[in-house]
C-alpha cells in the first residue's frame, strides 16, 4: 500500500497533541520576530499513529528477520536494555545537574569505562564520542595531538589497508593526514612488505581493522604493529569488528594504540535505522592525557560504607570536546547492561559463537560461491556474489533476490578489493535453524541465477516497492516534501 | 540468553566447518595473547541486571522529581506518549540504515518527513537525516564552508552568545583543516550587541555562526548581518532551538546559508545529554556539500513512490579521503522521534508550546525582576531563557534551591569566568506557575538571608 | 509466510530468558510431588521476539487501519493510557496490601465511581465486573436480588427485545430467568403492543440496548420503560452502545435502572485482541445495595489540607463478588485518564462525532446499499450486503472483499432481523478522509458484486491465509500443538 | 486530539446527511434528557492528566519499593522486558476478538500456543482462551459441571482450603442455577486433611474444587480424592497456580477433570488485581462444554495452515439464552502475555523460577520457624507459602513491617475468622536471601518487644 505523506494526509484546522492555556498573565510577543506562517501538517493522534505504524512496516529488522549485514554486526538488541534506558531516573537527567545530584550516572559511566578497558586491554577510555566514525575521528586526532605535543609536526602519513573499514580514508583526511593505501596479500593479510617500504619519519601512524574487512584476522598483526611502532607510528585499530574478539584476544594486548568501540554493533545497542550509535574510545596509558574529555574519575575515594564521589576530569592535553555534553548517555546504559548479563565467560560465548556463525554459513556455501580468500574467519566471511555461467548476473541481483527469500540482503560491493562481493555476518544471536535455511536461500538462488536469472535481475517481487531509480532521484532531488512552501 | 546454540548444534556445526573444537576457529590468534582472563563481573541474570541499573537510576536526582530551571542547551520538555510508543517498534528501531531501499520504505519515508518537517520550520530548502548534536553540526557547517571555500577561507567567526560547547566542538574539528581557525570575538562581555562580530568579517572569512535565540536566550533580528556577511562574501550559519521556530521568525527569512541546531527539545528526553539530534539545514545550491545523508523521493520501475539514499557519491564509503566528513551512523531514531513529534504538535501544538514557553519564561522574569538583590538582565527581546544577577554565588544558590527541590539555572561563570553571579534561568511549559512561584518564594529567602 | 508454532522452533536445551541460582541454602524437593516432563518449548529471547513480532504483523488493529466494527467501537486508543498503567506506582500494586498504603488506587477508583455516576445518570457504582458480559450478568443478578429481597420470587420472566445485543439472552438465563423476546417494529423500535402485551406480575424486567443493535435511538424509550416500571419490572440497559449518548442522554435520566459500562468501548481501553475488558455497572439508588462489591468509599472526610481516607465497603445487600479483588484495575486506570482529558465538552463532542460519522456513511452509501430502518442514526447503522442482481454474493463475501482494499470487514450477520447484515460503527476517532475512502470501497464492492462477483467469492486475496475451512477446524478439533505429549 | 474533524468537514459531512446542524442529528432524544450539563472536571491536556495519575501513583507505596512477603493468590514475580515489549505493539492490542480468521493470524496463532502452552503445564488435553481470573475459571468450572450433568446434580463442594474469593464468586454464580448449592465443610479448621471432603461426596454431587498448591500454600496429592469423586460420579476441578507446575506434578496425572487457576504468575504484573488471567483446562471429551473461545487448527483452500475460532455454536452469540455462559471478551492480551512468558522461560526457565521459589520459601520459613513467638505451622509439603503464627495480631504486625519497609504476609483472620494470628507469607524470585533476613530481623525485634 502506497502510504501519504504527513503533508498529504494533513488538514487545516486538525488538532494532535493538545497543551493547556498558559496559567500565568501572557506577555505581548515580540513585535517583527514573530513567524507568519508555520508550515507543519495538522494531523490527529491517530493520523499519525496509523501513518507511522503502517511505514514501520515496510522496513526490515532484526526483530523480523535475519540480518546478515557484513560489518555492520546486526545481533539481537535485548529488551530489557530498552527498559534501562528509560528509568526516570536516567531519562529525565539534566547533563548539568551539579555532579552530586548524579551520582548513579556517573557511576555507571565509570564503571563502563573500566569494563571496556579491561575488555580491550587498554589504559583510559573517553565514552564522549557519539558513534563510531566519531570515534575513529578522535582516535585520530588523538594519535596527532600526541605526535604534536612531542615536536613531532612531520608526521602527516597515515597508513590505510586497502582491507579497512570505509571511513577510515575519510577520517584520516578529516585530521589533517595524508592517506596511503597499503594492499593485502595473498592470504587476505595486510602485505609486510609493502607496509616496511612505507614507513618512515614522516609516518603518524596506521589505521587496521582487525579483523580486517575480509573477516580475517590479521596473522602477521604483531609484527606489523612492531613495524609500525619501530617508525615511531602509533597504530589505530578500527574496532568495528570487536565481536570477533571478545575474551579471545584484546586490541590492547596487540600492541594498539587506540580503538574505538561501537557499543551499537558489539554491545547491542540498538541501530535505530541509522543510529544513534555510541564510539567511545580506548588508548594506552602514553595517549590517556590526549583523549577527548571530559572523562569521569573517582573525586573522592569511597570505603566501605560510603561509595566513592565521581566527577569529571579534562585529560591534560585533551584534544577537547567532540560533541556536547558526555556522550550518548543512553547508548551506555543498555551496553552496561549488555556487559553485566554477560560477564567474562558470557562475553567469550559471545564471540565464540559469532565466529562459529560465520565458518557455519562459509562452510555450507563455500563451493558453489567462491570465497577468494578461503581460510577459517572470524565473525563475517566474503564471497564473490557473480558466476561466469550467469555472466549478466551481480551480487547486487543475489542481495535483492534474497529479499525474496525473506532475508535481509548481505553488504554488498565492500570490500572493493573482492569482486561483487558479498560480506556476510551472521552474528552469533542467529540459530543454527536460521543459518540453515539462509544457506539454502543462497544455494537455491546460485542455481536459480544459472538457470532463471530473470528472477535474480527483476527482484526483489513482494517489498511495497521494486528496485528504485537511483538516478532519477540524484537527478531530480526532491528532498522535501513539495506541498511545502520552501521546497 | 543471546546466544541459541546447544551443545548439541554447536557440535554439528564445527563438523561441518571441519574442525574439532571451537578453540580451533582462533589458531590465527598469537597463542599469547589467546582467550585472556576478563577481571569483570560475573554475568547477572536479567532481573539482577535490571535491579542493578535500578538502584543506579534512583540514585539520581531527575527533572521528574525536581522543578526544573536548568537549560543552557538542553531542556525538560513534555514528550507526547504517541512518540516514545511508536519509537518503541522493532522495525524502526532494530533496523539498519537504509542501505537496501525496497526493504527500507519505513525509515527512508520518515526521514524524508524529518527532513521536510525541518526545512519548514527553518524556512531553508534542505535538510539532512541528522548530526550527533547540535555541537558537531556546527563543526559540520564549519567544515562545509571550509570546503565551499575550498580551504581559501581559513577564519571562522564565532559570535561570543555561541553555545560554548559548541565553540569547543568547532575548534577540536577545525584543528584538522589547514590553517583554520576559530574566532571568538568579546568573551569577556559575551552580551555585546551582535554588530560587533562584523568588524572582524573580511574576505578571509568562510563562516559566521550566530545563535537563534542565542545562549543566553535573547533573539535578534540577524538580517543585517546576514547582508554584511554575504557582502564579504563569507556564509553565515544559524544554530537554533527548534522549538523556538513554532513562534520565531525562520532563520531562512533572515537570509542565513546554514541553519544548525540541537533538536533535543524537539520530543527527545534530557538523557543525560544524549542521544540528542543535530539537525542541519541549507539552501539549495549548497546541497552537494552537505555532509551526511540525504534521502530522496523516487520511483521504482512501476512508477510507484519510493524514497532512496541519494547523492551517495559524497559520502565517506564511496569517496573515501576525498570525502568531507566521516559521519555514517547518524541520529537516525532521533530524528523520527522529532518527525514524530512535530507530526503529534503540528502548526498550532508547536506554536502553542512555544508560546507557554515564552509566557511562562516572561513571567518568571518579571516576578524575579521584583526580588531585592535579584536582577534580570533584558535589554532584548527573549524567548525562554534569561541571565539573572544573583546576589551570591550562582552554586551555592544552586544548593538552597536544590535543598527546596528545584534544579536551579545555569551557572554562567562556568563558561565565561567574567560572568561571576550570573545564572541563566530556562523555562518550559513543564514549570508551573506553582513552580515558579515557589522559585521567587526561596531566592526571597535567600534575599533576606 | 507461513511462521512455525513455537514448537516447531524449539531447540533442546536451548535456553531463554536466564534465571539466578538460589542464594539460600536449598531445601530437598518434595518427594512424588515433582513432575517428570515439563512440555514446554525451548527458545532464546530472540526466537520468542522474532515470532511474536512477525505473529502480530498477521493482525489487523486500529493502530493500522479503519475497523468500523458494529457494536464494538473501535475508537483509537490514546498512547499516554498506556504509559498512565503502567507506571509502577500503580503495576506494581499488591491487591491486598494495606489500604493506606494504596490511597493513590482508592482515590482514582473513588473518583471513577463518581465520574461514571455523572456520566450515566446513576447513583452507584461497581466497579468489579472484568467485562460487558460480566457487567450484564452483575446488573441482572442486581435485579435478581432486588426482587427477591423484595419477596418477589415470582418474577421469573425477563423480557429481551430481539434488537438487543447477542449476550443478553445468555446472561438472563444464568441467572435463573425466562427469556421472552419482543419483536422490532417497523421504524426499528421495540414494538411498545408487544412489551405490554407481555407484562404481568411475573415480570422481573427488560434488557434494553439503546441505541439498539441497528444503531437506533429508541424513540419510545420513555414510555418502554414505563411501562415495564408500573408492571413492577426492572430496566437493564446494556451499555455497549454508550459511545452514542456522552453528553446526549444519560440512561439514568431516561429511567433504567441499572446499566454495564464497557470501559474498553466508551472509555478507549484497548480491545486487546480479545479482552481484558472492563463492565463496571451503574444502578439507581434502589439498586445500590445490592450491588456486587466492595466498592469504594470515603472512610474518613478529609478537610482542605488532608485528603480523605478511602476504603472499601460491601453494599449492605450484595450479590458478592463476581470476581477477585476489584475489578480490571489498569483498564481503570486507562479510563481515568481518557475522562480527564475530555471532560464534559470534549465528552459531548465524542458522542456528536461518533453519530455524526455513522450518519455520514449511511448517507454515502445509502441507495447503492439496502438500509432497512432508514432514518437518522446514532453511533452506527446496519444496511443490508444483498442484492437481487447478485444472487449469490453475501454480507460475508461483501465483508471479506474490503479486507482487499485494507479496510476491516463490518459486523457481519448481526443483528439478526436484518437480512446479510453489515453493521458499520465508524467510531468519532476517524477522519473524513478514511470515511470517505471506506465508503468508496463500498461503492466499488457494490459494483463488483454485479459484475465480477467472483472477486468478492475468492477474497480476502492478499492476506497471510484464504479463506479457512471452519468445517475441518471444528471437525478434526486440534486444539493444541500435535507436539505435545498430551495433544 | 481524538476527534479529528474540523468545523470545515463537520459543515460538509452534516450538508451530505442532509442535516443543517449536529443537534439534528439527535432529535430521537426526548428533548428533556437531552444534552444534559455534565458536572466533570474540565479537559486536561496529555501532560497534565499525566501529571495527574503520576500523583496518584505515587501516593501509593508498592512491591517495588518494599519487599514484599505478600501473596494469597497474587504474586510478585519478575516478567522479562520482551513480554511487554511486545504486549506493546498495536496489532495486538488495538485488534478486536479475531472474527475474521485472515486478518487475525496473530492473535489466533498465539491463543492456540497459549492453549498449547496451559495444556503442557496442567497435563490437559484441552484448554480454552482465557476466563477473567481464577475466580471466574472456578465459577465456569461449577457452570459447567452444573451443564454436564444437565441440573440433575447440584452440590457443589469445595475444600475450605480453595482460596475464598474463588469461592465466594463460585457462590455468586452459583445463585442463578436452579437449586444450586456450594458446600464448604470445616470452614472453622481449614487445614484438615482434604479427603475430610470425601465424605460430603455422593451422587448429588456435580463437583469438588481443591486447590493446588492449596490457598495456605500445601501441595497434596489428589489422585486418591480424584478417584473417590469420579467413583461418586462426579467431577474433580484442580485450582492451581500455573507457575508452582514449572516443578509440580500436573494435575493431568491426578486425574482432573478440570484444571483451573490464576495465571496471574505467569508474567502478569500485580496490577492492583486486574486484568488478570482466568485458566480453563479439561479433558477432549468435556470439550463441548467449556465455555468461552477455542482455537483450532484448520487449512485455506490453498492447503496453507491457519487458525479460527472454532466450535463457536457453543457461544452465547449463537446460542443465546441456550448458552451456559455469557463470556465474550475474555483475557485475550493476559493471554498473549502468559505465552510469550512461558516461551521466553521454557521448559529450563520455569522449573527453575518454580524451584527459586520452593527454596527461597523453605529457607525463610525455617528461618522464621527459630524465631522466638513466631511458628512456621507445616505438616506437609509446601511450595512457595505458608502459614505463620505471631505472637501479635497479623494487622498490628503488618504495620510494624511496613515501618521497615516491607510489605508483610496476608492476614488469615479476614477470610478465617477463627485464624487468629495467623499470617500466610508468601516467597517469590523476587525476595533476596537480604530481603529474607531483613525480614527475620523485624520479626526477631518484635519478638523482643
Amino acid at each position: 500500500m502506497r502510504e501519504p505523506t504527513i503533508y498529504e494526509m494533513s488538514s487545516p484546522g486538525r488538532q494532535g497533541v493538545r497543551y493547556p492555556d498558559p496559567d500565568v498573565p501572557t506577555t505581548p510577543l515580540p513585535e517583527g520576530l514573530v513567524r507568519e506562517t508555520l508550515p507543519l501538517p495538522e494531523l490527529s493522534e491517530l493520523d499519525v499513529v496509523r501513518h507511522y505504524t503502517n511505514i514501520s512496516k515496510k522496513n526490515y529488522s532484526i526483530d523480523s528477520g535475519f540480518y546478515p549485514l557484513g560489518s555492520c554486526t546486526m545481533k539481537y538488541n535485548p529488551k530489557v536494555n530498552e527498559e534501562a534506558a528509560r528509568l526516570p531516573g536516567f531519562a529525565f537527567t539534566h547533563p548539568l545537574q551539579p555532579t552530586e545530584t548524579i551520582q548513579g550516572n556517573l557511576a555507571l559511566m565509570f564503571e563502563l569505562q573500566q569494563w571496556l578497558a579491561e575488555i580491550s586491554g587498554f589504559d583510559a577510555i573517553s565514552l564522549q564520542p557519539a558513534a563510531g566514525a566519531q570515534g575513529e575521528f578522535s582516535g585520530v586526532m588523538t594519535i596527532r595531538a600526541y605526535h604534536l605535543h612531542r615536536g613531532d609536526s612531520q608526521r602527516k602519513k597515515m597508513l590505510i589497508p586497502d582491507s579497512a573499514h570505509g571511513t577510515n580514508p575519510a577520517t584520516a583526511s578529516m585530521c589533517g593526514f595524508e592517506t596511503v593505501a597499503i594492499p593485502t596479500d595473498e592470504k587476505g593479510n595486510v602485505d609486510l612488505a609493502a607496509l616496511k617500504a612505507a614507513c618512515d619519519d614522516t609516518l603518524a601512524g596506521i589505521m587496521l581493522t582487525n579483523p580486517n574487512t575480509l573477516g580475517l584476522f590479521e596473522q602477521g598483526i604483531i609484527e606489523a604493529i612492531e613495524i609500525v611502532h619501530q617508525a615511531g607510528g602509533l597504530v589505530y585499530g578500527d574496532g568495528a569488528n570487536l565481536n570477533a574478539l571478545l575474551g579471545i584476544a584484546r586490541p590492547g594486548d596487540l600492541g594498539i594504540d587506540v580503538m574505538h568501540f561501537n557499543l551499537h554493533k558489539t554491545f547491542s545497542t540498538p541501530h535505530g535505522g541509522g543510529g544513534p550509535g555510541s564510539g567511545p574510545i580506548g588508548v594506552k596509558q602514553h595517549l590517556a592525557p590526549f583523549i577527548p574529555g571530559p572523562v569521569v574519575t573517582v573525586v573522592e575515594e569511597g570505603s566501605q560504607d560510603v561509595p566513592p564521589l565521581f566527577g569529571f576530569t579534562m585529560p591534560e592535553h585533551s584534544i577537547g570536546r567532540v560533541k556536547s555534553f558526555f556522550g550518548n548517555f543512553a547508548m551506555m546504559v543498555r551496553a552496561y547492561v549488555y556487559i553485566s548479563m554477560h560477564g567474562p565467560d558470557g562475553l567469550r560465548t559471545i564471540s565464540e559463537n559469532a565466529v562459529l556463525n560465520a565458518n557455519y554459513v562459509r562452510a555450507l556455501v563455500n563451493g558453489v560461491y567462491h570465497v577468494p580468500y578461503d581460510r577459517i574467519c572470524m565473525h563475517e566471511f566474503v564471497a564473490e556474489g557473480h558466476w561466469n555461467e550467469a555472466p549478466e548476473v551481480s551480487a547486487l541481483d543475489i542481495a535483492k533476490r534474497l529479499i525474496d527469500y525473506n532475508f535481509h540482503p548481505p553488504t554488498n560491493y565492500f570490500p572493493l578489493i573482492v569482486h561483487e562481493a558479498l560480506m556476510i555476518e551472521p552474528t552469533e544471536t542467529e540459530s543454527k535453524q536460521t543459518l540453515d535455511r539462509f544457506a539454502d536461500a543462497l544455494l537455491k538462488i546460485a542455481e536459480e541465477a544459472k538457470n532463471e536469472p530473470a528472477l535474480l535481475k527483476d527482484a526483489p517481487h513482494n517489498t511495497p516497492v521494486g528496485r528504485l531509480n537511483e538516478v532519477k532521484a540524484a537527478k531530480d532531488l526532491i528532498l522535501c516534501s513539495c506541498d511545502l512552501p520552501y521546497g | 540468553m543471546f546466544t541459541p546454540h546447544t551443545e548439541k548444534e554447536r557440535a554439528e556445526m564445527l563438523k561441518t566447518i571441519g574442525v574439532d573444537k571451537i578453540e580451533d576457529l582462533f589458531t590465527d590468534v598469537p597463542e599469547k595473547v589467546r582467550f585472556p582472563k576478563l577481571d569483570l563481573p560475573e554475568a547477572l541474570s536479567e532481573m539482577e541486571a535490571l535491579q542493578q541499573v535500578r538502584e543506579l537510576a534512583s540514585a539520581n536526582e531527575s527533572a521528574q522529581d525536581l522543578a526544573c530551571f536548568l537549560g543552557a542547551g538542553a531542556y525538560h520538555h513534555y514528550t507526547p506518549a504517541a512518540v516514545d510508543n511508536l519509537l518503541r517498534r522493532g522495525e524502526f528501531y532494530t533496523a539498519y540504515t537504509p542501505y537496501q531501499p525496497e526493504v527500507s520504505q519505513g525509515t527512508l519515508q520518515a526521514i524524508f518527513e524529518f527532513q521536510s518537517l525541518i526545512a519548514g520550520l527553518t524556512g531553508m530548502e534542505v535538510t539532512n537525516a541528522s548530526h550527533y548534536d547540535g555541537a558537531t553540526a556546527v563543526a559540520e557547517a564549519g567544515i562545509m564552508a571550509f570546503h565551499h571555500f575550498r580551504g581559501k577561507r581559513t577564519k571562522f567567526i564565532a559570535s561570543p552568545a555561541l553555545n560554548p560547547q559548541y565553540r569547543d566542538v568547532l575548534c577540536t574539528y577545525v584543528c584538522g583543516m589547514g590553517g583554520a581557525q576559530v574566532i571568538t570575538p568579546n568573551l569577556e562581555s559575551p552580551l555585546s550587541d551582535p554588530a560587533d562580530l562584523l568588524s572582524l568579517v573580511d574576505d578571509q572569512t568562510a563562516l559566521v555562526v550566530v545563535q537563534y535565540p542565542d545562549f543566553f536566550g535573547r533573539i535578534f533580528d540577524y538580517s543585517a548581518i546576514a547582508e554584511k556577511v554575504h557582502e564579504a562574501g563569507a556564509l553565515l550559519a544559524v544554530a537554533v532551538n527548534p522549538l523556538s521556530l513554532g513562534l520565531l521568525k525562520p532563520p531562512g527569512e533572515f537570509g542565513a546559508d546554514i541553519v544548525i541546531g540541537e533538536g533535543q527539545s524537539l520530543g527527545l528526553p534530557l538523557s543525560y545529554g544524549g542521544p540528542y539530534l543535530g539537525l542541519f539545514s541549507t539552501r539549495k545550491e549548497l546541497v552537494r556539500k552537505v555532509a551526511g545523508r540525504l534521502v530522496g523521493e523516487t520511483e521504482d520501475k512501476n512508477g510507484n513512490r519510493g524514497y532512496v539514499l541519494t547523492l551517495t557519491a559524497r559520502e565517506q564509503h564511496i569517496r573515501r579521503e576525498k570525502a568531507t566528513s566521516n559521519i555514517c551512523t547518524n541520529q537516525g531514531l532521533m530524528a523520527l522521534a522529532a518527525a514524530i513529534y512535530l507530526s503529534l504538535l503540528g502548526k498550532n501544538g508547536l506554536r502553542k508550546v512555544a508560546e507557554l514557553c515564552y509566557h511562562k519564561a516572561h513571567y518568571a522574569a518579571k516576578k524575579i525582576n521584583q526580588i531585592k538583590g535579584f536582577k534580570v538582565l533584558v535589554d532584548s527581546p527573549f524567548f525562554n531563557e534569561f541571565i539573572v544577577e544573583t546576589p551570591i554565588p550562582v552554586d551555592e544558590l544552586n544548593l538552597y534551591l536544590l535543598d527546596q527541590g528545584i534544579l536551579g539555572g545555569y551557572d554562567l561563570k562556568k563558561a565565561y569566568p567574567n560572568m561571576k553571579n550570573a545564572m541563566l534561568v530556562a523555562v518550559t511549559e513543564m514549570n508551573s506557575r506553582g513552580e515558579i512561584d515557589l522559585l521567587c518564594d526561596v531566592l526571597r529567602e535567600v534575599s533576606h538571608a
